[in-house]
């Protein structure tokens, strides 16, 4: 009988061990895990290295994880938000790592970790300061970046629900790195508005199967969902 | 002379967009494109956050935040609509699928290159998001931009000073002043404002710039 | 106003070239764009590539192409099938020729040619004939060949719901190649086992977006849909 | 000696998948596995062909065409099934995320090479499919093979004399005569049936076999 079930975040987020490499899905507001890295806070897992799109604003989520000197690395394509001060004064000073990644290399990258790809050619950021000292290649007559994969140990994913299996669907633009994410990482984290038997979403729309999550854990929003 | 409004331009940069295109629009200046566009043409917009067939900002309390752009502001979603992640949704930049891409610029060279995310200032901290991938994600890389900055230097160079965002990737620039395209023989001026003679273009422009009628 | 609607078979297929590149989607049975394919026949065009799983069975579809002379040459992962005849004549009479391709390195060369991709390295095929005089690396203690994208012309694919803008659903494994293909193909036509109404489609749960599909044809089936 | 039947060769592979595997069966003698599962063991099955939750046969005049497997032959989908495309069903084989994939051999070599798709002879049509994949689509790759040729060659050698299909990726073989296990000091004797010796087992196997309390 597979359940992957959890019954709380803390006990979702257990085991992350200090230096790991964790993703946490998001754009913005939409599709963050916000639970769950609360409670990644609270579990006090350090030497995090943090693979996401932004790099957390105002005092919250990844900020808080910043702020308690708990990241020692941030890859991402946009640190810069309204109000990323955390980010910007630990950088300023030198004490965390940024890599900058073009977003769509990110997601790219992100992909073939999960896809078991070794390395790609990319067009994106050719010819830029974001591919200095990278393998570069004509095919075709047009010119590409060599580009690795980026897993991680742990994924912090969003999602609309789950199922005991794992399988999951998402909500509108909250999908965004949660699929590719929960198929690149050792250990997927999956925070969901509701678990639902298993046979209740429809195997034509499910978007991560359940093969790529390890763990689901109910966080009800107040917000109202479809 | 008269400059061109932002609405003004952004409407300019609709006229050139045909009837059942697929388009994403930058954040910034290139977002007032959407308001402008002529009545009776069906247009697809694409965010890189994952969405096809998004629509105007939701009227105020009706704000989904599952449901923003790629300035992370709310939107909506029109008949027809497809959701699908961020894989993906760069895959169809990455791939051609676009026609149009319309971007904001802090430069454009005269062979297309384009400056658009970095100041190179050594304390700015640098971020990226999509926009490596916008300029070189479309069939068409449009620009919107001032003509010059404010303290008066032409953005339209033969060589970018700031860190570049593409090489060779814009097909043509929508200023305030005039609209110029970008061609292997450089810059080509299409059109420019009431009382501008193309002298006084050329003066503002700090690149050669060939008359509407030269041989391209 | 967007309408991707073709009046009829014919009329969505007339325009493809001699020497064209056609990708026809389909595992078998599951998913094979038969109408698509008999129109192509009938539409005449020759000296053609086929990119397919299979290069076809009995007399019909592919193996109906095939068997006129249309076809040049075949790129795909398993030429051998039962009463796969036609081909196997062409074949050992030096008529045809055959690009062999591991079904897992063909979709993910025909997912490059759609997302842009200059090439990649993946890890099938390694140390086999089928990677003879390809570029090989070594990354991260994990040999790798190197790949390059497949793209096509035209790709015929068959899907269970389309609508006026070219979103697709598909129906179960019939899904297989379809929506890599759409991607990968300058023209994409889509048979249909019927067009809904734009904004039918639960845009959570279309599978290609419009934007890889030119053409979309009703060919309503016989055999009972869900 | 009383050699393993199909079925029984099933049973055996089958005990060693645990409950809330992913699994792929090879077409052929793998299939089998399937109705050889223990009752109350969960084990999701993959079929490269784009679905995870595969369920068996359907009752005869049942058949869904546009449900099969990777042997095109029709199948069912249990609760919790997904489909997916067929870039998405190879991603999860070559991503590494099936726990087991079960294939069919035409030999191993002691250093856990495959052969099984190509008899090498001049005349043959070449077809791989998803062989090169699979061989390289889980973190253990089983493999279920009669133990010797008709002609009574072993398929267990030293090195494959067929084109390989993957190099060093078979972990565990099982045949009509024994449980072989491939270790870095090349292949280890773990079970045989009765009535055979171990120096029976191993002269019938190509290769150099070690007794299962050897130190790997």
């Amino acid at each position: 009988m597979i359940d992957k079930t959890a019954a709380s975040l803390e006990a979702a987020v257990s085991d992350v061990r200090d230096g790991a490499t964790v993703m946490i899905s998001g754009f913005g507001d939409a599709g963050m895990p916000h639970e769950l890295v609360d409670a990644l806070l609270a579990q006090g897992a350090t030497d995090l290295t943090i693979v996401s799109n932004n790099a957390g604003n105002g005092e919250r989520g990844i900020a808080a994880l910043l702020k308690a000197g708990r990241v020692r690395k941030v890859v991402c394509s946009f640190p810069r938000q309204a109000d990323s001060h955390v980010f910007d004064g630990l950088y300023r000073s030198g004490r965390i790592e940024l890599e900058l990644v073009p977003q769509g290399n990110l997601a790219e990258r992100i992909r073939a970790a999960g896809a078991g790809i070794g390395a790609f050619f990319t067009p994106t950021g050719f010819g830029t300061l974001l591919a200095e000292g990278k393998e570069t290649r004509r095919i075709d007559g047009r010119d590409y970046v060599l580009e690795y994969p980026i897993g991680a140990d742990v994924a912090l994913v969003k999602a609309l629900y789950g199922d005991r299996w794992g399988n999951l669907v998402y909500r509108k633009t909250g999908r965004n790195f949660g699929p590719i994410m929960a198929s690149a990482a050792k250990c997927t984290i999956a925070q969901v508005h509701d678990i639902v038997p298993l046979g209740a979403l429809d195997p034509e729309a499910v978007v991560t199967p359940g093969i790529f999550v390890r763990r689901v854990v109910k966080v009800s929003s107040r917000r109202p969902m479809r | 002379m008269k400059r061109f409004s932002r609405d003004e331009m952004a409407a300019r940069v609709a006229r050139d967009i045909p009837d059942g295109s697929y388009v994403n629009l930058g954040i910034g200046l290139p977002t007032l494109v959407a308001n402008n566009l002529p009545p009776g043409r069906e247009i697809v917009l694409h965010s890189e956050n994952g969405i096809l067939g998004m629509g105007p900002a939701p009227a105020p309390g009706e704000e989904d935040w599952d449901l923003v752009n790629a300035g992370k502001q709310p939107v909506t979603q029109v008949p027809g609509a497809a959701f699908f992640h961020h894989a993906d949704a760069f895959a169809i930049m990455r791939g051609g699928h676009l026609d149009y891409c319309v971007l904001g610029a802090f430069q454009v060279s005269s062979r297309g290159d384009l400056a658009n995310w970095h100041t190179g200032n050594a304390d700015a901290i640098p971020a990226v998001g999509g926009a490596m991938d916008l300029a070189i994600g479309a069939r068409h890389v449009l620009v919107m931009m001032e003509h010059l900055t404010k303290s008066g230097d032409s953005k339209l160079v033969e060589r970018c000073t700031y860190p570049l965002t593409g090489v060779r990737c814009v097909s043509r620039i929508y200023t305030d002043l005039a609209v110029i395209d970008v061609t292997t023989a450089g810059f080509v001026a299409r059109e420019w404002v009431d009382g501008l003679s193309f002298e006084e273009l050329s003066r503002l422009t700090a690149a050669p710039l060939a008359p509407p009628d030269a041989a391209t």
